[in-house]
């Protein structure tokens, strides 16, 4: 491709933020502005998007770019972006979330233009990431994402916000740095010629013996903690917990996806050994995320906790559809992502009003909210529906397949996760029943149902929720135009 | 016969500089720790003079510079006194007392 | 011809225009009061899809043999060598066929009815753009069950329908024992669903692994005109046989056969018309439905075949009994409909599918009555409780004899609609004992249940319509007959019940009995019987259970008939039997034991792992860091020669380092 | 060659010893005004630094060479022994240090007009400059240990210049004695090298030929060697603060004036390093010859042996340094401790001894040139405004003062390594380098890297109470600049850069633009360090090649 839209992109993004950081009160506009011209771009991407699929044997990607940036012998790393069908529909996540955050936390009036500047920052980290096919652009844009998220969880944050944002930025870190040993060592032990995708996919075969299976380990364990997988996952939920709404949404819709989409591209697309020495370990951490996230959102008060729960969970399902290594389950996991990102963020959005609302989280305290304020409920409800994979709404079609793709490769183990199926739905009706239904308790005296703007933001969320759960095939053939559609490599 | 009797000096100095890092453990008098310093320092020198006078086959060997050496660091060391002395005087001025142990308000 | 035929196309709209409905309704909401808050919008929607779905029904008697499909490609991946061959498609199709025209006239026809009914029933309530919008979707969702032609579009208008039952029984939210009502249903149902999505993977599996093309096309029933039904039976029949149980689970929790039952009755917190229309004549009978699909074009081992047939003929007198003892009104005609259930479950476990489809048809028409009658009741008297009801047959002419019709329907009396599709089962299954004896408890159980059926709806019946007028002073007096909204469609379903089981002696309408005839694609594999199935009968078999069901009235009439109350029980195992019965076998209280204290008690549990040891590893982590740091600062003493001493210490550590640590170390690691 | 050249040569140090010597008449005339010696210091480090431009032949000064190109990176004539030997990458580590001093100098001019000692103070400073100049063109053991001493005394004096404050009296008294004792131990391990080699020439003790055929000729354990080595890490290492050496340095910079504490850990800190690299990179790359140790270890040579105890001493330094700075209330201790742990992460690329850990390392250096003076300056500033000694008093500053926290914050981030900034770009550098060497080194990247995710608990501890904190009512703060909503902005944006007009409320231009400079500086390598590292790169494959 000629046209270089994704360093265009990435400039526009930059521009937008540092306006926003500089425009005062206006930032809200020029974040808006941003956004917009964001999903443009990113419509653009689309409209011309074609994979170019594979060059002896190797994957190559669109709009990619490459210029020198360090090339000292020994260590050649060059500025190298592009994306294929499975960067797409995250980008597309990303900007869907970027325009929606901005809009629900619209009234922000503390430092609008810090608060802003960071909702940008984070978002622009996360089409870093996606879009970067060099060792150290993905690691430099996977660290950038930390710093605003640090900045939003301790400054925009609950009452325990300083311990909770210190927490998360401490124990990521460390995630990131043994990755990054992983990523280094997978590029200096196979002699690759650059830190670039294309030639440390190529130099991996020279991998010898136990190495793929150590290397794909540390690269597991930083992109796991993302995800997070159980029993890196208490970062979570303090982090939501103490987030403020804008930044749950970004939490939960983006940076858990930074996991698995760095599992894909970097992890089994690049060390197949490794990954087949190690996929029993996936399997079991994958099961046993699944069941402790559905059980443990089952036990919790607070419904922002529940809801994080909610998300170990669906992203346990995301990393098993992952590690069953089947077409039909790599476009399963890419869709539940993409699906995940949207439905988490809308229920967060949710309990974020909630708690504007009704001054409280705490589930048991609060009763028949469903007559006081119903569009609330209608989103939650659409929401926890959307959740717990019900037709027509958007996980349904992935959780079936991701499913489906499970039997095919492990036969009975899919007991688990069907089983699994009735806790959450457990949790979301029982949630329901207490939250919304049954007779008015804890209600405040001035109850007001949400804003305008929060019903734009979770507006758009329902329409992408139903869209794609109605016609998921729109978003299943740009999954497939990608290695995944020729899987396995 | 030489290399044992240089083992011997060298054994000399050494323990001039054990006594100096003895000294220097143990005493809390600014001006002794001085002193024990100029021992260390003296220690030095006189290994230079030694292994100057005692050739080791070497094709680089050059008795010469190891006694210039000697010299310089005489002087180094005078300079160093200087300024030691210079800040016994100020800290003199300041607490009153040239105890080192004294002097302990930056700690942890 | 060819215009019948070309209506095929057009399936697609029959729940088109319900969804349509919906969208309207739920875009403009309370801006529609004009139109009873869409009420009427409901009505004329659902008209126009049973019009059109009695239109293709009418085609599919005058054109059989041929049909249309329509298909969207839902969700498709191209080939891999992992996994699907020649590719992978999820598709959405309509598959017009004779199982699927008769479900479409049962469908549009009590759906049509029963939002007509509403527009009276439900006149006083609020929230009414909501009831009219779900209702209007669940009229979707369930017409897109009977359409649908694979297993996933099958499954996916399944969830939909259970999801809508779940707002509708949840209706009066506001009310704590309907929101747990609702939650109920939806979990019960939901662990059905689970188990029948493993069996849908496993047919997938199965015949994708067996003809990849069959993957690559969208899982449909039927490939051409031919079933997979063979395909199937080449596979490995312990894999069918899970499959099958898997099917039967998902049904069990639809139709709410033992042990999943315990939903339905609860399910009676929703309004009456919605427990007309959902928990009497169309979802619960999907489950029925889908049994049906199941044995026409997947297949049943004969394992699977016992299975069903035992947790039908059980539910059947399982249900009856608890029917027997409770005086809710509405929850009388609950556990009546899970029984009238398990007979459908059981014919079709026996191999007779087409016969269990018959008695879904009729009872679908006179249980739909009952529930409208016993809405129009409760309408008027505002109660629930039969024994504050009474001579209501003076006050309310029309509702009675409506009621009266669905009972005899409801109990076998010819030539009421019931007996011709009850008394096929008994008969077909009886068919079977000679090579089945293992049906035999089963077979008796069905047949006890007939006089118990005949026993509590007269029972109903006498309670609240004969006797004197007012067992509760000022209840009854204002009772009146219900406006014309009501009245129409009940007299409607009473038409077809009475005349239901004769219809199918026309036979452009029997055609849709006898798939056979009408479509290759069915296989004649299994001992399918056309109802009215009387080449089977033996006289004396019907002429028994005419007699159990007359009996059953004779009874009810002795214990209640003319007002008695006499016959509250005496002795005390006869209490104690009573108390079991309402306290429904304490199967409802285990079940909230398991949800409420079990599983909530292992989840809290687990929290408490991970706060404590999870999370308690991580502060571990944080508190020795400080505490360590906290102790080593003490080492800076900020004595001089303290410092002094560090430096000599570390020279001995070089020392010491360098002299042996360091070469071991290097001789170890065999150099740097 | 003739006197004049040889002089040239030295152009720059002749320069800043004519600039020390300038200053000191200027204040013997009396003109003590800080703007006066100040700017002369600033333009003398000025020049010098243009003409080390011009040795290293950067484009557009390249014409202004003193030192023909021909004769840097070249070998020495064949059994010659200089004394000086000029390599590409000790120009480098002169420019490092003409930084450093400039960074200092320049704040330093925005203190009190009529400050005592100002001239003192400046003269100082650029004689320590000239001391570290030499180091960098060492090529002599005692050359290198004298020049290494003219850093010190001077460095000595600076702590002590104001003689009125008890606290950097005690800071001098400590500085002096634990630096003497090592200076001793120093020279006392260069006495058995010259008696095991006969001559000090650091080409000779890279040649390793004392090791080859044993000292004092005899063949057999070295013993000589190996003890002399040992001493002369256990003196270089009071320099660079490895544990446990380091004790002084805390007390030093915390007592010391800020400006000085700025110098010290940005500055004379890092001769330390490049004399590790004269000294041992010798050893570590040409000591290959095989024997017997004690207790019949072996046979093993000495340069693994070394790279081993190196390897030891860089993880206790950083593991130790950043475990005391978790918990440290006094935001220059805490300070003084992170740059304990970064000499281990430096001392990595000794350990290592390839050119690429070489090019990290030296990397790493200018990047904590930067990094620490800037973020000693800014104490230095907030100090200026009223903020106290303790991490606590710094509540809430990230809204009174958003621009200087923002190049806080910009620092912090920095010396944490994350993205963005130079410091992410050394560290990236310097850990692949480590992996790149494969072998144990791995772990060395291994533990550096957790050691550097440890580091991000009190950084972001520092941050929390710069930002997420409400402000203490104590401190009496002046009118919070750029009030206006677009200045305070920027509050938490990681990529902003203080600039002029913002130097208000007592911050004092000169001040401000330091810090300006090097928030730029940090943010402009760290996107785009291209143009550094290339000849870095180039200047640490010839110096390995050299063996020096």
């Amino acid at each position: 491709m000629s046209v270089p839209w994704i360093s265009i992109t990435l400039a526009s993004l930059v521009v937008g933020t540092v306006a926003t950081f500089l425009a005062g009160r206006s930032a809200r506009w020029v974040a808006l502005a941003t956004s917009i011209v964001f999903l443009i771009e990113i419509g653009l991407m689309f409209w011309g998007y074609s994979w170019p699929g594979l060059l002896n044997g190797i994957p190559q990607f669109a709009y990619s770019e490459t210029h020198a940036w360090i090339s000292i012998g020994w260590l050649n790393i060059n500025y190298t972006v592009g994306v294929d069908g499975i960067s797409l529909v995250l980008i597309l996540l990303t900007g869907i979330l970027q325009i929606a955050t901005v809009l629900y936390s619209w009234k922000e009036e503390k430092r609008p233009n810090a608060w802003f500047g960071l909702v940008l920052l984070t978002c622009l980290g996360c089409f870093g990431v996606f879009v970067a096919l060099d060792i150290l652009f993905f690691f430099l844009f996977w660290e950038a994402v930390l710093v605003p998220m640090f900045f939003i969880i301790g400054y925009w944050g609950g009452p325990n916000r300083r311990y909770a944002a210190i927490k998360f930025f401490v124990y990521t870190h460390v995630a990131s740095v043994v990755m990054l040993v992983g990523l280094l060592a997978l590029a200096f032990y196979s002699h690759a010629a650059s830190l670039d995708f294309s030639s440390v996919y190529a130099a991996e075969p020279a991998l010898a013996g136990v190495v793929p299976a150590f290397l794909f380990v540390a690269l597991f364990f930083g992109f796991g903690v993302k995800f997070p997988i159980v029993p890196f996952h208490t970062w979570l939920p303090d982090a939501h917990v103490e987030a403020p709404t804008g930044g749950s949404v970004l939490l939960a819709g983006l940076l858990l996806k930074l996991g698995g989409y760095g599992l894909i591209r970097w992890g089994i697309e690049v060390i197949p050994n490794g990954f087949h020495t190690d996929q029993p370990i996936l399997f079991v951490i994958a099961f046993v995320s699944i069941v402790w996230g559905s059980v443990l959102s089952l036990s919790q008060r607070d419904l922002k906790r529940m809801v994080a729960y909610s998300s170990i969970n669906h992203m346990g399902i995301v990393l098993l559809a992952i590690a069953l290594n089947s077409e039909l389950g790599l476009v399963a996991a890419l869709f539940l992502m993409f699906a995940h990102g949207i439905v988490s963020a809308l229920l967060f959005m949710t309990a974020g009003s909630t708690h504007d609302i009704f001054r409280t989280r705490d589930i048991p305290s609060i009763g028949g909210a469903a007559s006081v304020t119903p569009r609330l409920a209608t989103a939650m409800m659409i929401g926890s529906l959307a959740s717990l994979g019900l037709p027509a709404l958007i996980s349904f079609p992935a959780e079936f397949t991701a499913l489906l793709a499970t039997w095919q490769a492990l036969a009975y183990w899919v007991l688990i996760p069907l089983i699994v199926l009735v806790v959450t739905a457990g949790f979301y009706i029982w949630m329901m029943q207490r939250l919304l239904f049954g007779p008015t308790k804890g209600i405040p005296n001035s109850v007001h149902d949400i804003a305008s703007l929060e019903v734009v933001a979770m507006g758009i969320l329902i329409a992408v929720t139903v869209l794609f759960g109605v016609l998921p095939n729109l978003l299943v053939h740009w999954i497939v135009m990608s290695p995944v559609g020729v899987w396995p490599l | 016969m030489t290399s044992l009797s240089i083992v011997g000096f060298v054994g000399l100095s050494t323990a001039l500089l054990a006594i100096s890092t003895f000294g220097i453990l143990t005493r809390r008098n600014f001006i002794l720790l001085l002193i024990s310093i100029e021992i260390g320092m003296n220690a030095a020198i006189l290994d230079f003079l030694y292994f100057a006078a005692f050739p080791t086959g070497s094709h680089y060997f050059d008795g010469l510079q190891g006694q210039s050496i000697a010299i310089v660091l005489i002087g180094l060391a005078a300079t160093e006194v200087a300024v030691g002395l210079a800040i016994v005087l100020a800290l003199n001025r300041l607490k009153g007392s040239i105890n080192v142990a004294e002097a302990s308000s930056l700690r942890e | 011809m060819n215009f019948w035929v070309s209506l095929d196309q057009w399936a697609f709209l029959v729940p088109l225009l319900p969804a349509l409905a919906f969208v309207i309704i739920g875009a403009l909401g309370e801006r529609l009061s004009k139109l009873e808050h869409g009420g009427w919008l409901a009505v004329l929607f659902s008209a126009g899809s049973m019009v059109l779905g009695f239109l293709i029904a009418i085609g599919e008697m005058l054109g059989p043999g041929t049909y249309v499909d329509v298909r969207y490609t839902w969700f498709s991946i191209p080939p891999s060598s992992t996994g699907f061959r020649d590719g992978f498609s999820l598709v959405m199709g309509t598959l017009v066929d004779p199982i699927s025209a008769l479900m479409l006239i049962v469908v549009t026809l009590v759906g049509f009815v029963v939002m007509l009914y509403s527009i009276g029933y439900m006149h006083r309530d609020t929230g009414l753009p909501r009831y009219y919008a779900i209702l209007s979707l669940f009229l979707t969702a369930m017409l897109g069950v009977v359409l649908a032609d694979n297993l996933l579009m099958f499954f996916l208008f399944w969830e939909l329908v259970g999801v809508c039952s779940y707002f509708l029984i949840g209706f009066y939210y506001a009310k704590p024992s309907a929101a747990s009502a609702a939650k109920e249903a939806f979990i019960v149902t939901r662990v059905g669903d689970v188990l029948f999505l493993a069996g849908i993977f496993i047919y997938f599996a199965m015949y994708a692994s067996a003809d990849p093309s069959w993957a690559a096309s969208g899982f449909l029933f039927t490939k051409g005109n031919a079933a997979f039904l063979p395909l199937g039976q080449g596979v490995n029949p312990t894999l069918l046989t899970i499959a099958g149980i898997f099917l039967l689970a998902g049904a069990a929790g639809k139709s709410a056969q033992f042990p999943l039952d315990a939903w339905l009755p609860d399910a009676m917190e929703g309004p009456t018309t919605v427990s007309a229309l959902i928990h009497a004549a169309t979802m619960v009978a999907a489950g029925v439905y889908l049994l049906v699909i199941g044995s026409l074009f997947l297949g049943f081992t004969s394992t699977d075949q016992l299975a069903i047939v035992a947790v039908g003929g059980f539910t059947t007198i399982w249900a009856a009994s608890m029917a027997c003892v409770h005086t809710d009104i509405k929850r009388v005609i609950a556990y009546s409909t899970v029984s009238q259930l398990g007979y459908m479950v059981l014919a079709v476990g026996a191999g007779f599918a087409m016969v269990g489809l018959f008695h879904l048809y009729t009872h679908a028409m006179f249980k739909a009555l009952l529930f409208l009658a016993a809405g129009s009741v409760i309408h008027a008297v505002t109660t629930q409780d039969l024994f504050k009801m009474g001579g209501l047959r003076k006050k309310m002419r029309y509702t009675a004899f409506a009621f009266l019709a669905g009972a005899f329907a409801l109990s076998g009396i010819p030539p009421f609609g019931g007996f011709w599709s009850k008394d096929d089962i008994l008969s077909s299954v009886y068919s079977q004992l000679g090579t089945h004896p293992e049906y035999w408890p089963f077979y008796l159980m069905a047949l006890a249940t007939v006089f118990l059926t005949a026993y509590y709806i007269f029972r109903v019946y006498f309670l609240a319509f004969e006797g004197p007028s007012s067992r509760e002073p000022g209840l009854s007096e204002h009772a009146h007959e219900s406006p014309w909204v009501m009245r129409v469609p009940m007299l409607v379903l009473a038409g077809m019940a009475i005349v239901a089981g004769l219809l199918v002696f026309i036979p452009p309408f029997a055609t849709l009995f006898n798939p056979t005839l009408t479509s290759p694609a069915f296989p004649v594999a299994l001992p399918l019987n056309v109802p009215p199935s009387y080449p089977l009968v033996d006289i004396e078999l019907s002429a028994l259970s005419v007699a159990l069901a007359v009996g059953g009235i004779l009874v009810a009439w002795w214990l209640w008939g003319n007002g008695r109350l006499a016959s509250m029980p005496r002795s005390a195992p006869a209490r104690w039997m009573r108390e079991t019965l309402l306290q429904r076998y304490y199967v409802k209280a285990a079940y909230d034991w398991i949800g409420g204290v079990g599983v909530y008690s292992i989840a809290r549990a687990s929290d408490f792992v991970d706060r404590f040891v999870i999370d308690g590893t991580v502060r571990g982590f944080e508190r020795s860091f400080a505490g360590i740091s906290q102790r080593m600062r003490k080492i800076q003493t900020g004595v001089v020669s303290d410092y002094a001493a560090y430096v000599i210490t570390g020279l001995i550590a070089v020392f010491v380092i360098v002299l042996f640590v360091a070469p071991w170390l290097v001789s170890r690691l065999g150099g740097g | 060659m003739s006197l004049v050249t040889t002089l040239l040569d030295f152009l720059p140090e002749i320069l800043l010893l004519a600039g020390a010597l300038l200053v000191f008449l200027v204040d013997a005339l009396g003109l003590r005004r800080i703007e006066v010696v100040g700017s002369i210091a600033v333009v003398t480090i000025l020049l010098a630094l243009l003409f080390v431009f011009a040795d290293l032949g950067f484009a557009p000064v390249a014409f202004l060479a003193a030192i023909p190109p021909g004769q840097i990176d070249v070998f020495p004539p064949a059994g010659s022994t200089p004394l000086y030997w000029f390599t590409s990458l000790g120009l480098f580590f002169q420019t490092f240090f003409l930084l450093a001093a400039f960074l200092v100098a320049l704040a330093s001019m925005s203190r009190p007009s009529r400050e005592r000692g100002a001239a003192v103070f400046y003269g100082l400073i650029l004689l320590a400059t000239l001391g570290m100049m030499l180091v960098a063109v060492a090529s002599d053991l005692i050359f290198l240990l004298i020049a290494i001493e003219v850093v010190s005394i001077p460095s000595y004096l600076l702590v002590a210049y104001t003689r009125r404050d008890t606290r950097s009296m005690e800071a001098a008294m400590k500085f002096f004695i634990v630096g003497a004792l090592s200076t001793v131990l120093s020279f006392f391990g260069a006495s058995f090298l010259y008696g095991a080699y006969g001559t000090t020439n650091l080409f000779v003790l890279a040649s390793g030929s004392a090791i080859a055929n044993g000292a004092a000729g005899g063949g057999g354990f070295p013993l000589l060697v190996v003890i002399g080595y040992s001493l002369l890490i256990a003196g270089l290492a009071f320099k660079i603060t490895l544990v446990p050496f380091h004790a002084w340095a805390v007390d030093v910079y915390d007592g010391a004036p800020d400006d000085v504490s700025a110098f010290l850990a940005g500055g004379t800190k890092k001769i330390g390093l490049f004399a590790f690299f004269l000294v041992f990179l010798g050893p570590v790359l040409f000591a290959k010859v095989a024997f017997q140790w004690f207790g019949g270890i072996g046979p093993v040579s000495f340069g693994p042996v070394l790279q081993v105890l190196l390897s030891i001493l860089a993880v206790v330094t950083m593991s130790v340094g950043n475990v005391l700075a978790l918990m440290q209330k006094s935001m220059k201790r805490m300070l003084a401790y992170s740059s304990i742990s970064q000499a281990g992460y430096m001392l990595i690329g000794v350990a290592i001894g390839t050119a690429p850990a070489l090019t990290g390392a030296s990397l790493q250096v200018f990047a904590h040139v930067f990094m620490k003076s800037g973020a000693f300056l800014v104490v230095a500033a907030a100090a200026g405004l009223g903020v106290g000694p303790l991490i606590a008093d710094w509540r809430g500053l990230g809204q009174k003062r958003p621009w200087l926290s923002a190049a806080f914050a910009l620092m912090l981030l920095s010396l944490a390594g994350m993205p963005l900034t130079v410091g992410f770009v050394s560290k990236f550098v310097l850990f692949s380098a480590a992996i790149e060497a494969q072998g144990y080194f791995v772990w060395l990247a291994v533990a550096g890297l957790l050691n550097s995710a440890l580091s991000v608990f009190y950084y972001g501890r520092v941050l929390k109470v710069i930002y997420f904190d409400s402000p203490a009512a104590a401190p009496a703060v002046p009118a919070p600049e750029g009030a206006s909503p677009a200045a305070s902005g920027a509050a938490a944006g990681p990529d902003h850069t203080p600039t002029a007009p913002l130097a208000l409320g007592g911050l004092g231009y000169a001040r401000a633009a330091t810090i300006a400079i090097v928030a730029i500086v940090i943010v402009v390598l760290g996107i785009y360090p291209g143009p550094l590292l290339q000849p870095l790169a180039a200047a640490a494959q010839h110096f390995i090649r050299l063996g020096l």
